[in-house]
């Protein structure tokens, strides 16, 4: 860019990000750790058998919508795949990576 | 020439989000067609026509070497214009393309049989294999295009088309059949949401465009032919005479006896058969009314009786493109509908529309010489007809559309009604109102507020208009079931009746046949599609602008006109057109000049024979004139030697194509 | 071979133009309306480039009923509406001098938005076959009669 | 089948009725309304009626008294139509329509006669005070001896038959329109009124379909104004000779503590629904007739009256007591005539009935299903 | 140093202002579209299929989108916000930001390998929240362009993503880029946006997780969806009975919105259409007051649905609650009969209507009553602001549908092509009076 006068360095650049969001960045931080925790709890849950979001949300404690969104967020990143149905649920099993 | 390099065809089977892929498994089908010989890819995908589907195609001729592509997908009306599009980018020949139906023809015609359409979808492919093998890289024909327009209509659309396109630079000729423009605009008053005045509105476009000198206006005057295609269109345009001139019409119009009922007021009065329908009209000289005076002599000033004469004349125009605004016409009931015909007071909403500029003046509104008191508007008059309860029209047709106007122009006038009438009592008998547009919400609220009294009703039970028993206190009673009181029987005794008549698309048949475009099942003129291309025609070069395409309200009107001037500009601006090269072609080496092909042909200067020389020897040949052929391949019919064809869409693809659906497909019997 | 057990419903091809039996086509598929899945549409400009023979080939490769779906005189073709009449006079004769039964060739005019004279159109023809049968026991069946009759 | 007239929505307005041609019945006043029932699909039953022109339907309905006013309809009203008030001001037609003299009907919709009647009811007092008082003693307070106790409660008993005659022939007249349909009688059996006539006493006396509404606080305001007003209606009508004395007795007497509580009571009440209305902080609150203005203003100013006649006298306030006690009874005669049996007091009757109306028909029909069930399970 | 000189800017990349584009681009004007999402398609390319025709939207978008991508004729500026309009004697002056990606668009192929190794999940703004997508992303797979993008409110610079990236287009040194358009003519495309869930309390104020709007309903149907499927979002039961509430968010004085926004009553009717081919078993009813399927082809849509066995029931919704298991309860009275019914759904969905998505005072103009772009002649002008030189099409301008946003591109770009000829021509006289 023009209007630079020099190329910063890699951390500079790194530091200016973190001061400019340095409130999100908290959050975001403390978010990635929480949905690392869920990944783990929704993923154990349904490792052996197929469940269902209320199934899931009462084992792990979670409200159901909550679940549903990380089961459908792990669905879209390939984590989890619908098992057919339980009356007029879908049953979600983790899939095993190879 | 590819011909000789080795096929290299791709094939993709398009999920069209699913359109498809809930019925057809494309996978399956994806599958087989890659087992066939020259199939070097066969793909699926969620949506090809994206941005990401089509970049894919690109790869795949670009590293692939693939020089034949397949496509199974929406219809090729959609978009066949866009794959081809695609190998153009890719560098390959938009011609070696083949475009299967696999949603409208398949998925949404068997989704009961998803085996069956699975199994017809991989013959569909393989015929489009079969005939892609033929393709040959084709050249669209490149013409001269003429930068002038024919306007067909001097309504508001036409004018407004007419106008925005001419500011574009193009020369337009506008073609009004009626002695002046300005069309059915000029017989509101004050039109909503804004309350101006319909004809000071058009008399400021009508001076844009008499002012503007790239448009040349013809009225009294249709188009009796057309001739040619997209960027060379030969309009014949024959004028009739305006039986008056400068000098002697003042004098004519005062002389004149005969009268006739006038079409302006929705014959509410009568006006001489050589008229000027309002005060400014343009062109603002009087006219003849040619249908309605039959050569009856007129002394002028106590003169010598004269008879006026009409001498048409007829002027050839060549154009580029044509914009169709013709308008509409509003329904007229039939016979004793809600009593119309039958009882004197019951009246069209035009007809009311009418009567007040008339009597404006008047305090009370009166009907027939009688007070007013209280007056009841019925909705959805020869609109949302339903079949099986309503009678159909005599023609076979039920108006199972709405009007889309109706409800909001029935509470303007209601409104304009509580300004110059305040005692009056009104009820409004409808279905739903439709007040969608904008402001149109507030003309509800305000009926409301001003006491209009809404009764609602059901289609499949119309209210029932009758003349009340003789002592009555009003001359007509409205029987109806009212949806708002728990279904109850209402009566409404009313002194008049106004019907809130629909829209009709006008009596155009012999236009439509000349152009060739099509119409819906409303019998209004058909776009090629409401989204993709929403004011053009199938016919290329022929666009639609206003009601002639459906009901619309004035604004929508000038929206779409403008829309089909931006059409028309887009297509003629920079002078030239492209034709699709499907016509006849001559294989040189069979043909060996018998003239079969000359004497079936119908189209003027598309093929001859000629004689040419080749080495020392005079051989007779055939040859097409591009331009002139139709493509409909009569002479591909009767050529002995088989050596002529219609390029693309040849007698040996054809061949193949039904050899592909009669054979049967090796791994089929998984999809049963 | 062909395996007749792989395809149990005789096949019906329908030759439509495009500005008329073919939109009609799409028109029905917009309307979502079923029909059997025997039946492939292919599009044509013009019926009229077609020579009798070239239906009479079809019906011995194993296609078992033909509709033709023009726009008769609403065409852009000066020549569609009388052309294909003539045509098809042709072919009948053809096909009686083959053994075809004529039935299996219809003519009908489809509008772009024809869609219940589509569905029509379609079904009967499906019905016909339905009684008539395969085509190819048709002609397997002459050609048995003419080998066994006198000459 | 019936004939539309539209005059009617022009006469409700002069009842009071604002907004009610904005209705474009969507129903969602009926819909929100905790009150409205299939019987009784009101407001916008009412409204419908009114906009068609259905007098005689809705004359003989209840459903203008089954309201409480609670205004969820008019707050949640799409169009701002005020379906409240709509109600209101078909409360008021109702009890003109009731009211066989046609004088309710000037009074609702005429300012002049509203005031006129007042002025009236007060000469009436003052003349028949001026007339009828006895000898002024001043050196001490000797209310009974001014106005004898035995000649107040006698003109009370006159002035309460009266109203119980204009009363319980307006309620006739609402009993007829109700269970009369097209000259015939349409009577649920006398058995069921009977068993059921716990019921009047029991809404009466607990407002209970009132509770239903959004927002306790207002009914149990109303419920206290009712009570302070039922007890010194009783107290005055019935045992004026124990209540109106000469005698000071100790504060823990009944005689003092009740008239306190109740005057109290219509205050809190009364205020309640005056400050309110100076508010117009509810919805129910944002339109006012004067019958809605004069009537916690008269309950204010006749318990505030009530209580200075018994402060002044244990004051020893022998003349102020008279006046005060002239002026109570010019306040009370306002009061009844002017909003009495015509007026917005008679809902006191009216709205009970139409509760125990509405009771005893779905009782009745609940028996003749039973009987019908009974009668086809025989079968 | 981006700055540019066009004749006209257009300005939002929905539909709208897609088709303006197109039709300026095809008449032979230089044009440049800014969008501030970083990919245009607008509302539209979020739709599952279109009425009345059921296409699918995506093959009626994605062609617009991929056509404006590669005309010769327009400048596409994705992620760009148009930050004021300065008018001069040439016609405007347009300050705009160019928003940083944080990724090179020139480098970046849309592989995905970023997202995928990306560990933050965040809400999807294309799904309405009701899916995810990652910190870095490409938007939705049909985007235009097809690059990605890095939502730095949600990265925490853990640096996996400029690992990931085979051709090292992450470039975190990225900042705001301001710059400056030059146009003769502006048309304003800045469509729409959903009225709020909660803008209604007695329609449970966004608490209630099966009460949903129409646009996640279009999610749900689209083959892209979120589940993929049609679940409902409280706890993913695919729903058997779905209700849909007409005029929630319109013709409703509380909540200070008296119009009609047109199209909900066509995509609540295409929207149980579709469900009923998704959900063979469902049950489908849609409370109205009025239906208003008043364009080409509309009315017959409605009777086909009615015949199809969705339920129309007349009467305004006056309020939803739900029971233990989070199925909303709908109270409604039946107008016709006068009844007064609650009935329970597995799903409802709000027929919300439509808000101006911008104010129409940061590009100089007064808002309209209603709070979209004020037009002064409807009946001469439809197009026309009051302010010279800008133009609007779309929902920009009121609430439509899109084939009537399409056709007033159309007249937008003819208003616009007549008004900058004549603009060129005086300048173009006036350069002539100078140099004699």
């Amino acid at each position: 860019m023009a209007t630079q006068q020099a190329t910063p360095s890699r951390g500079e650049i790194l530091k200016r990000l973190r001061e400019q969001h340095a409130e999100t960045f908290a959050r975001t931080q403390a978010l990635l750790k929480e949905q690392k925790r869920i990944e783990q709890v929704i993923c154990s849950a349904i490792r052996e058998t197929a469940k269902t979001v209320p199934q899931i949300a009462e084992e792990v404690g979670m409200p159901a919508p909550e679940v549903l969104w990380y089961v459908a967020s792990f669905k879209k990143y390939g984590m989890l795949v619908e098992k057919g149905m339980c009356g007029d649920y879908p049953l979600y099993q983790k899939v095993e990576k190879k | 020439m590819p011909d000789n390099d080795k096929l290299k065809i791709a094939v993709y089977t398009c999920y069209c989000g699913g359109n498809i892929s809930d019925v057809v498994d494309c996978e399956k089908v994806a599958k087989a067609m890659g087992s066939q010989p020259d199939v070097v890819v066969s793909r699926t995908d969620m949506s090809l026509c994206s941005d990401a589907g089509q970049s894919q195609i690109e790869q795949d001729i670009r590293e692939l070497g693939v020089n034949r592509v397949v496509i199974g997908s929406c219809a090729p009306t959609l978009h066949e214009v866009t794959f081809r599009n695609a190998l153009i980018r890719a560098g390959l020949n938009p011609y070696l393309y083949q475009h299967v139906g696999l949603r409208e023809q398949d998925s949404w015609v068997h989704s009961n049989d998803h085996a069956g359409a699975t199994r017809k979808a991989m013959h569909l492919m393989k015929a489009g294999i079969a005939k892609a093998r033929l393709l040959h890289p084709l050249e669209p024909i490149r013409l001269q295009a003429e930068k002038q327009a024919l306007v067909i209509g001097g309504g508001v659309a036409g004018l407004r088309a007419a106008l925005d396109i001419a500011q574009q630079g193009l020369r337009v000729v506008l073609v009004e059949k009626s002695p002046f423009v300005g069309g059915r605009m000029a017989q509101l008053e004050a039109v909503f949401p804004t309350h101006e005045n319909a004809r000071d509105l058009l008399r400021g476009l009508i001076k844009k465009v008499v002012n503007h000198p790239g448009i040349k206006i013809y009225t009294q005057a249709e188009v009796m032919g057309v001739a040619g295609y997209v960027g060379n269109y030969c309009a014949q345009v024959i004028q009739h005479s305006r039986g008056v001139t400068e000098e002697n019409a003042e004098a004519l119009l005062s002389a004149c006896q005969q009268e006739v009922p006038d079409e302006f007021n929705y014959g509410l009065t009568r006006r001489k058969t050589i008229y000027r329908p309002y005060p400014g009209c343009y062109p603002p000289l009087p006219a003849v009314d040619w249908d309605n005076y039959q050569g009856e002599p007129i002394s002028l000033n106590g003169g010598e009786p004269i008879v006026l004469e009409d001498v048409p004349t007829s002027v050839d125009v060549n154009v580029g493109a044509i914009v169709v605004a013709t308008g509409f016409d509003p329904y007229e009931p039939r016979q004793g509908e809600y009593g119309y015909g039958e009882l004197k007071e019951v009246v069209t909403l035009p007809q009311l529309i009418r009567h007040l500029a008339l009597s404006k003046a008047n305090h009370a509104l009166e009907w027939n010489g009688h007070p007013v008191r209280d007056v009841a508007f019925i909705h959805c008059v020869g609109s949302r007809e339903i079949e099986g309860v309503d009678e159909p029209h005599e023609d076979g047709r039920i108006n199972n559309y709405c009007s889309r106007v109706c409800c909001t122009a029935t509470l303007h006038t209601t409104e304009e009604l509580r300004q110059h009438f305040p005692g009056l009592n009104i009820y409004d008998l409808y279905q739903d109102i439709r007040t969608y547009g904008r402001g149109h919400e507030d003309y509800y609220r305000d009926a409301l507020l001003g006491g209009v009294r809404f009764v609602r009703y059901h289609g499949e039970e119309h209210p029932q208009v009758t003349a009340a028993s003789a002592g009555d206190t009003h001359p007509v009673l409205i029987r109806v079931k009212d949806s708002l009181t728990y279904n109850e029987e209402l009566e409404i005794p009313v002194d008049l009746v106004v019907l809130a008549v629909g829209m009709q698309p006008r009596q155009i048949d012999k236009l439509v046949n000349m152009l060739k475009v099509s119409r819906g099942t409303d019998r209004f003129l058909l776009e090629v599609h409401p989204k993709l291309r929403p004011v053009e025609t199938a016919v290329n070069g022929v666009v639609l602008a206003g009601t002639a395409q459906g009901p619309m309200n004035i604004q929508e009107s000038l929206s779409a006109a403008s829309a089909a001037a931006a059409k028309v500009v887009a297509l003629l601006g920079r002078g030239r057109v492209e034709l699709q090269p499907f016509v006849a072609a001559v294989d040189a080496e069979k043909c060996n000049g018998t003239g079969a092909c000359v004497e079936i042909c119908e189209y003027e200067g598309a093929i001859a024979v000629q004689t040419f020389t080749e080495n020392g020897k005079e051989v007779k040949r055939a040859v097409v004139t591009p331009a002139n052929c139709s493509g409909c391949g009569a002479c591909v019919a009767v050529c002995p030697n088989h050596a002529i064809n219609v390029q693309g869409w040849t007698l040996s693809q054809y061949e193949a194509m039904v050899d592909a659906i009669a054979s049967d497909i090796p791994n089929m019997a998984e999809v049963a | 071979m062909p395996d007749i057990a792989q395809s149990p419903q005789p096949k019906i091809l329908v030759l439509a133009t495009l500005a008329g039996g073919y939109a009609g086509a799409d028109s029905t598929g917009q309307s979502h309306l079923d029909y059997p899945a025997n039946t492939y549409v292919l599009p044509v400009m013009c019926p009229v480039m077609f020579p009798p023979e070239f239906f009479v080939r079809a019906f011995e490769r194993g296609i078992d009923g033909i509709i033709i779906m023009y726009s008769g005189t609403d065409s852009p073709y000066k020549v569609e509406a009388d052309g294909t009449a003539k045509l098809i006079n042709r072919t009948y004769q053809l096909m009686k001098e083959r053994g075809i039964d004529i039935r299996r060739l219809r003519l009908a005019a489809i509008c772009t938005v024809c869609v219940k004279p589509f569905l029509k159109e379609v079904n009967q023809m499906a019905e016909l076959l339905k009684g008539i049968g395969f085509v190819k026991n048709e002609l397997a069946s002459r050609n048995a009669s003419a080998q066994g009759a006198p000459a | 089948m019936s004939r539309v007239d539209p005059t009617f929505l022009h006469e409700i307005k002069e009842y009071g009725a604002v907004g009610i041609e904005q209705c474009f019945n969507c129903g969602n006043c009926t819909a929100i309304c905790p009150l409205a029932s299939d019987d009784y699909p009101f407001p916008r039953n009412v409204i419908r009626r009114i906009q068609i022109g259905q007098r005689d339907v809705l004359r003989t309905q209840l459903d203008p008294w089954l309201c409480y006013y609670c205004g969820e309809c008019s707050a949640t009203c799409p169009k701002g139509a005020e379906p409240g008030e709509t109600m209101m001001a078909a409360r008021r037609w109702m009890t003109a329509r009731y009211d066989w003299t046609g004088l309710s009907h000037k009074l609702y919709t005429s300012t002049t006669w509203a005031i006129g009647a007042l002025i009236v009811g007060a000469l009436i007092v003052l003349g028949l005070a001026w007339l009828l008082h006895g000898p002024l003693v001043t050196d001490q307070v000797q209310l009974n001896t001014f106005a004898p106790v035995e000649m107040i409660h006698l003109g009370d008993l006159i002035l309460a038959g009266i109203l119980s005659f204009f009363l319980l022939s307006g309620l006739f007249r609402m009993f007829v329109f109700h269970f009369r349909e097209g000259g015939k009688w349409k009577l649920p059996p006398l058995s069921v009124f009977v068993t059921e006539a716990w019921q009047l006493v029991y809404h009466t006396l607990t407002q209970q379909r009132f509770s239903k509404c959004e927002g306790r606080r207002r009914w149990i305001s109303h419920l206290i104004l009712v009570f302070g007003y039922g007890s010194m209606f009783v107290l005055i009508v019935l045992f004026l000779t124990w209540f109106q004395t000469d005698n000071i007795y100790p504060i823990y007497h009944p005689q003092r503590w009740v008239g306190y509580l109740a005057a109290l009571a219509i205050i809190y009440g009364a205020s309640d629904a005056l400050l309110s209305r100076i508010q117009k902080k509810h919805e129910m609150h944002h339109y006012s007739q004067l019958s809605d203005w004069l009537f916690p203003i008269l309950l204010i100013l006749l318990a505030v009256s009530g209580l200075l006649i018994s402060a002044f006298r244990y004051m020893g306030l022998p003349l102020a007591t008279y006046y005060i006690y002239v002026a109570h009874l010019v306040v009370m005669m306002m009061l009844y005539i002017c909003i009495g049996p015509m007026g917005k007091w008679a809902h006191l009757l009216y709205r009970p009935f139409a509760v125990y109306f509405q009771v005893v028909k779905e009782k009745a029909r609940e028996q003749s299903n039973v009987t019908a069930g009974a009668l086809s399970s025989a079968d | 140093m981006k700055d540019l000189k066009v004749d006209a800017l257009v300005v939002g990349g929905g539909i709208a202002g897609m088709q303006a584009a197109l039709d300026l681009g095809d008449q032979g004007f230089q044009v440049a579209l800014v969008e501030r999402e970083p990919s245009i398609g607008g509302k539209m390319i979020t739709l599952s299929k279109v009425f009345p025709t059921l296409d699918c939207c995506s093959c009626i978008t994605t062609p617009k989108m991929s056509a404006v991508a590669h005309h010769p004729n327009i400048k596409l500026l994705t992620y760009c916000e148009v930050e004021s309009i300065q008018e001069n004697e040439k016609g405007f002056a347009v300050a705009t930001v160019q928003k940083p990606r944080y990724v090179d668009e020139a480098t970046c192929t849309g592989c995905r390998l970023c997202e995928y190794a990306c560990p933050i999940t965040v809400p999807s703004s294309f799904d309405r929240g009701l899916g995810s997508y990652r910190a870095i992303r490409v938007p939705f797979s049909t985007a235009v362009p097809q690059i990605a993008v890095l939502d730095m409110d949600n990265c925490i610079l853990c640096g996996k993503c400029e690992k990931a990236c085979p051709v090292d287009a992450v470039v975190l040194s990225q900042q705001p880029e301001p710059f400056t358009i030059h146009a003769t003519a502006i048309i304003l495309a800045t469509g729409f946006e959903l009225n709020e869930l909660g803008a209604k309390k007695e329609y449970g104020a966004a608490k209630l997780p099966n009460v949903i709007d129409p646009l996640m309903m279009e999610r749900f149907l689209s083959p892209t969806g979120p589940y993929g499927r049609v679940l409902r979002p409280g706890d993913g039961m695919e729903p058997t009975t779905i209700a849909y509430v007409q005029c929630a968010g319109s013709r409703d004085k509380t909540l200070g919105i008296e119009y009609c926004s047109r199209v909900c009553c066509m995509y609540a009717i295409k929207q149980a259409m579709l469900i009923s081919g998704a959900l063979p078993m469902a049950e489908i009813t849609i409370y109205y007051m009025d239906i208003r399927t008043f364009g080409k082809g509309y009315e017959q849509f409605y009777q086909n649905a009615k015949a199809m066995g969705v339920e129309f029931v007349r009467g305004k919704v006056a309020s939803i609650h739900e029971d233990e298991k989070h199925n909303p309860i709908v109270k409604m009275e039946l107008t016709e009969e006068g009844r007064i019914i609650e009935r329970t759904h597995d799903l409802v969905v709000l027929s919300l209507g439509m808000i101006p998505a911008v104010s129409s005072s940061g590009f100089g103009l007064v808002p309209a009553s209603d709070g979209f772009i004020s037009v002064p002649a409807p009946n001469a002008s439809p197009t026309v602001t009051e302010r010279p030189g800008i133009f609007v099409t779309g929902t920009a301008g009121g609430p439509m549908d899109i084939v009537d946003s399409i056709v007033t591109a159309g007249s937008a770009a003819s208003e616009a092509s007549a008004y900058i000829r004549s603009k060129t021509m005086i300048a173009e006289s006036q350069s002539e009076v100078a140099y004699a």
